[in-house]
């Protein structure tokens, strides 16, 4: 039989079993040798990182957690980096979640990056979690007339009043850069059409997004969107920019994106093997005379 | 007739006209923000429905013993230890900063019955099924995605050059290009492919979207369209 | 036996000889380990922001302590190898058991979705039936304890949620307990539905939200969507970049100018393909399939990117496997 | 008869109804908004002084100023609305271009018939707070209609307990409407659950075990589309999807048979109703996008011819003008 005839009749298991193969040999060649492939950041990410460098220090920053587990193996290394150079800024923190278990996600973030790494900032004063608040586009909508409102609370109970770092926030304007980390609705696109349209160049936001919504988000930067980090690409670029700026060997838990580049290469050049190898069957196809 | 049609048709266009009317005037601005409450409380009601839907689909296929009974079973199993768990918030210590308060404590720790099903059934189920994902979309490149004609080239060729053009692979492959002509490195290109094409094509796309959403919505609130809405009968 | 059954025999036979062959050399496989931490708090009376006395509860030493649980905190494998290092008899950091159960039936319920790629088979059936239960009652859950406590219960019984669950709830105003009484009314007409007689009343509250879906979305996507960007795409196309040295960059000049007029044809051509009124033929014609050019590309880039996002999430997925569970590879120094 | 024609008259009583409740809207709006109008643009007179800034206070305090355009617009598209929906009633039918989607979904149902098998229809994963959903809701409910002409059985698994409430009212209408109520079967519109993805593993092997000819995805969906499609298409399943997340279009486009993109979606029920009313919406439609291209290519135009001769004063006024009357304050 032709070569890609035969090609054309193989059974779909095999191409799971080449994407399967693709991705993990990386990950366990990755895991073993402990070594990235470097990278060189977009102007996207490039504002990103500027958009944050430029704030004075003491700025407040309202950091989203808009998403779950389930996508935080693309988001968590941005919102690692992301609140790693906040961090490091000096910034004043104040974390939220309109999804479930952002909150808890917030929590994390916070544990590995503020409370190990930088000792000294303390929770109410520096760096605050507020939760998660049900209602979706409603909480935006109240956030622009009162913040407390949106959030009366932080995770641990206290009320949002007693709090040292809101104490002169009124509305979401009070916080000059919004960060948010998203996966879906509600999410990055909300922000920016129910908050920072309604601001009217009051308040930045810069996002981080899955790969999937990426695409979505580019007409808004860098109009809306002062910057945008799309998907792990994206994330690995700005993960980059922060180790260099911060200097020293970096610890592994800020790699992580980078680490996952190497399963995307070669994911990515079995994908466009597979485009190739379809498009072979179908030109060989057509050469051959219909019967 | 009356109660079962034209009163709900009547509710949805005061409903529709009244929140359409808030967002223009100053006194009832915030209305839009409190049918976002109201609407999660009625949704969370309406779980009651669902759970019935969810037991009595199960349960026929018990007692009718039709294929695959067993796994109702299981489904319905993990369906009542789970919710025990959780409106109960079982083996849940209190807030640290409220202990006398019963329930104030978090259920999502994994020390918690319903923490350990999140942590180590639902998300690791959930997540595998996400990440199946990557399979699919390799058999549907391999599948679906031949130059037919000009526009499925242009969309694979679009393909070809952002799967390239974001990895180190473009590097490789179109790095050695000289300076004045850096912008048709793989990485520029895909780039510009991003922020001109794909800017254009999205807007396009979400003008049509938004325009399409107001006709909707006023097919909706003039009663023009009135399939969305049912008989209302008794089942 | 058929070659299927033959197939799964042999996976499943490899599976459990690499398992034993991992189980036997080095530290073994996935195990996790909890560190006991004993929590006991006291009470103390402050002066509160309005002048009022509240009660704050405090970490306090264990005999002082009014209130006293015990905590277990996962640790890194690495605690612990280093803890019975120096003590053997410590019992400090502990293997806990349910989640070492836990991550073993993580594991299985990975592999059993991954199975599903293969064939049906009974091992993803038995993932599919769980994660329909416990999903289900999880979202039933959370939406009992994050929107029907504080905000239903909040705004209608404050004083036994602020004793039970959050004691330090804010009172809601006037409009947040009518917002709620009417969410109540219209959640119980939802309910009618299960009453014998008179279901249709269940009819009123989806009309209701359907009409108030309709009369907010159209005008969040009108404000944001159809003005906005219809506003950014009304550029001037020549764009002139100046030069470093102070003249006119004449090469940026001109890609800057050709890709405004490529995101402008772009964007009328693209409405015009959406036209329904109006036949495809002739310039429309012309302009329609250059609009379906655009689309075309559009989701080719679409496709590329959100490639990039499936991979990762599968990439996470093997990281599970090959270091929480297997042992295989420690990225994160958690064990050594 | 005689029912049925007080049943006409009650019907165009109420749109009449409804045509003045809007027509009443809309005369408010318009006097607020024209008094807003005079106070937000001081006309400069040729004195340089404002010569009109006499605006009642009190319109001042109910009216939000700053969404004037806003307004505007959203009343553009409903007079449009009305005077093309009361056109088409007068027997002034537009002619609607082929969709190519909607055109199978006849030829989709007769086949699941012929070959005795189910037709799934997936509603999307949102709620009825997303007008996504409802369009859902709409299609299918025309989808019901055909089915119940064939004698095809619908399966519509729920991912939301309100939408499958819903669901069921719109079957139920469909099998009426087409005078075959028996063939309701309520027990095949199920909640499953409100996890994305646990709601995807159900769908997915139900696909496979029961193998439905054809399946229809209507509504908002997310990274479940492909796993539905992909499973669809290993079945040998007729697919048709329509949605307006534009992130899942290129897996429908890709793994379907047909695809209603974007706003086809949304116009897709109105098409597919054939009545007149429904198909004037179309046109007005239509006709607010040839507005909104018409403000692109003007605006651009003046933009870039005031940007090659150096920004003359009457240009950038009226790029200005234009900017304001989309919302944006230069």
């Amino acid at each position: 039989m032709n070569f890609w005839l035969r090609l054309d009749s193989m059974d779909r298991r095999w191409v799971f079993l080449m994407m399967g193969l693709a991705v993990a040999i990386p990950i366990l060649w990755i895991g073993i040798t402990g070594r990235t492939f470097p990278e060189t950041a977009t102007p996207a990410a490039r504002d990103v990182f500027r958009a944050i460098d430029s704030l004075p220090e003491g700025s407040r920053v309202l950091f989203g957690f808009d998403y779950d587990p389930a996508s935080s193996g693309e988001l968590q290394p941005m919102a690692t980096s992301l609140m790693r150079q906040c961090a490091a800024k000096k910034l004043r923190i104040v974390c939220i979640a309109l999804w479930p278990l952002g909150g808890n996600l917030a929590q994390e973030t916070l544990a590995e990056v503020v409370r190990s790494d930088f000792p000294t900032m303390r929770e109410g004063v520096d760096f605050v979690n507020l939760g998660y608040q049900a209602g979706n586009e409603g909480v935006m909508k109240v956030v622009l007339t009162d913040f407390k409102k949106a959030f009366p609370v932080d995770s641990r109970g206290q009320p949002s009043n007693d709090i040292e770092i809101l104490k002169d926030v009124k509305t979401v304007s009070d916080f000059p850069l919004i960060v948010n980390v998203g996966a879906g609705y509600p999410g990055n696109k909300e922000w920016i059409q129910y908050v920072i349209s309604a601001c009217q160049g009051k308040v930045k936001m810069v996002a981080g997004c899955t790969g999937v919504s990426a695409p979505q988000l580019y007409p808004y930067y860098p109009v809306q969107l002062a910057g945008l980090l799309g998907a792990i690409k994206g994330a690995a670029e700005y993960e980059s920019l922060v180790n260099e700026a911060m200097g020293g060997v970096p610890a592994p838990k800020y790699l992580e994106a980078q680490r996952r580049m190497a399963p995307q290469l070669f994911g990515h050049l079995l994908m466009v093997s597979l485009i190739l190898a379809g498009n072979g069957i179908y030109f060989a196809g057509k050469r051959r005379p219909q019967r | 007739m009356i109660l079962r049609r034209t009163i709900p048709i009547w509710i949805a266009t005061l409903g529709g006209f009244v929140m359409l009317i808030s967002a223009f005037g100053k006194p009832i601005e915030g209305m839009g923000e409190s049918f976002a409450e109201v609407f999660n409380v009625i949704a969370a009601i309406a779980f009651v429905l669902g759970a019935g839907s969810l037991l009595k689909a199960n349960l026929t296929k018990i007692s009718r013993r039709d294929a695959g009974w067993g796994f109702a079973i299981v489904t319905l199993s993990t369906f009542a230890v789970t919710l025990i768990a959780g409106i109960f918030k079982v083996g849940v210590n209190p807030s640290r900063d409220f202990p006398l308060a019963t329930f104030s404590g978090k259920q999502t720790t994994p020390e918690s019955p319903f923490g350990w099903l999140y942590e180590y059934a639902m998300v690791p189920l959930t997540s595998t099924m996400f990440a199946l994902l990557a399979f699919y979309v390799a058999s549907a490149a391999f599948r679906a995605f031949r130059a037919k004609n000009l526009e499925a080239g242009l969309l694979l060729g679009t393909a070809f050059i952002v799967l390239l053009g974001r990895t180190f692979a473009g590097v490789i492959l179109t790095g050695w290009l000289p300076e004045w002509a850096s912008g048709l490195r793989l990485e520029n290109l895909s780039v510009y492919v991003m922020q001109v094409f794909n800017t254009a094509g999205n807007r396009a796309i979400i003008v049509g979207i938004a325009l399409g959403v107001a006709a909707t919505s006023l097919r909706i609130l003039l009663g023009v369209d009135r399939s969305w809405m049912g008989t209302g009968g008794d089942r | 036996m058929t070659r299927q059954g033959k197939t799964w025999l042999v996976m499943c036979g490899v599976l459990a000889a690499l398992l034993i062959a991992r189980g036997l050399t080095g530290e073994g496989l996935g195990r996790v380990y909890v560190k006991k931490v004993e929590v006991s708090l006291g009470s103390e009376q402050v002066a509160g922001a309005q002048g009022v006395s509240q009660t704050i509860w405090k970490e306090v030493p264990a005999d002082k302590a009014t209130m006293k649980w015990v905590e277990w905190n996962q640790v890194a494998p690495k605690e612990f190898f280093a803890a019975r290092a120096a003590n053997p008899a410590q019992d400090s950091i502990s293997l806990s058991w349910p989640r070492t159960i836990g991550l073993w039936l993580g594991a299985f319920f990975t592999l059993a979705i991954m199975s599903f790629l293969y064939a049906d088979n009974i091992a993803y059936k038995l993932a599919e039936a769980t994660v329909i239960g416990v999903s289900a009652a999880y979202w039933m859950v959370i939406g009992f304890w994050e929107t029907l406590v504080p905000k239903l219960f909040g705004a209608l019984t404050p004083t036994l949620v602020s004793k039970l669950v959050l004691p330090s709830l804010q009172p809601s105003d006037v409009v947040q307990q009518i917002s709620m009484w009417v969410a109540l009314v219209l959640g119980v007409m939802m309910l009618w539905r299960l009453a014998p007689r008179g279901g249709w009343i269940a009819a009123w509250p989806l009309a209701f939200i359907v009409g108030v879906t309709a009369g907010l979305k159209i005008v969040s996507h009108v404000e944001s969507d159809l003005m906005a960007q219809a506003a950014a795409t009304m550029q001037p196309i020549v764009e002139v970049v100046p030069s470093a040295t102070g003249g006119t960059d004449w090469y940026a000049t001109t890609w800057a100018t050709l890709a405004n007029a490529l995101v402008l044809v772009g964007v009328v051509c693209g409405l015009v393909y959406f036209l329904f009124s109006v036949q495809h033929k002739g310039v429309i014609g012309g302009a329609a399939r250059v609009g379906v050019w655009y689309l075309m590309i559009t989701f080719g880039a679409a496709f590329g990117f959100t490639v990039m996002g499936r991979i990762a999430l599968l990439a996470a997925r093997f990281e599970f496997l090959f270091d929480d569970w297997l042992w295989l590879i420690d990225p994160n120094h958690l064990r050594s | 008869m005689h029912s049925t024609a007080r049943a006409v008259l009650r019907r165009r009583f109420q749109n009449r109804l409804r045509s003045a409740v809007l027509l009443v809207a809309m005369l408010v709006f318009v006097r607020v908004a024209a008094a807003e109008f005079i106070t937000q643009v001081p006309v400069e007179s040729a004195q340089g002084a404002p010569s009109a800034t006499t605006a009642p206070i009190e319109a001042t305090a109910l009216f939000n100023e700053h969404r004037l355009p806003l307004g505007m617009w959203i009343l553009g598209i409903g007079v449009a609305t009305t005077i093309f929906v009361s056109r088409a009633r007068s027997g002034k039918l537009p002619t609607i271009r082929r969709i190519a989607a909607l055109e199978a979904v006849d030829e989709a149902i007769g086949r699941a018939t012929e070959m005795g098998r189910p037709v799934l229809f997936i509603p999307g994963i949102q709620d009825m707070d997303n007008i996504q959903t409802v369009a859902g809701i709409t299609m299918l409910s025309r989808v019901a209609t055909t089915a119940a002409h064939y004698d095809a059985v619908i399966e519509a698994p729920t991912s939301r307990s309100l939408v499958m409430e819903a669901a069921r009212d719109a079957v139920q209408a469909s099998c009426l409407a087409a005078g075959r109520p028996e063939s309701f079967q309520p027990d095949r519109i199920n909640y499953i659950t409100d996890e994305q993805f646990g709601y995807a593993a159900y769908v997915g092997g139900k696909m496979l075990r029961e193998k439905p000819a054809a399946c229809f995805y209507m509504g908002c969906f997310f990274a479940e589309s492909l796993i539905f499609s992909e499973i669809g298409n290993s079945i040998g399943a007729i697919q048709i999807a329509g949605t307006a997340e534009s992130s899942q279009l290129p897996f429908f486009v890709a793994a379907c048979d047909y695809t209603l993109i974007g706003e086809e979606f949304f116009a897709a029920s109105a098409y597919l109703s054939g009545e007149p009313d429904q198909l004037g919406t179309l046109q007005a439609q239509d006709s607010a996008k040839i507005a909104v291209l018409a403000f692109i290519v003007i605006g651009s135009a003046v933009a870039t011819v005031s940007a090659i001769c150096g920004s003359p004063s009457f240009l950038v006024e009226a790029y200005h003008l234009l900017q304001r009357a989309l919302g944006v304050s230069p």
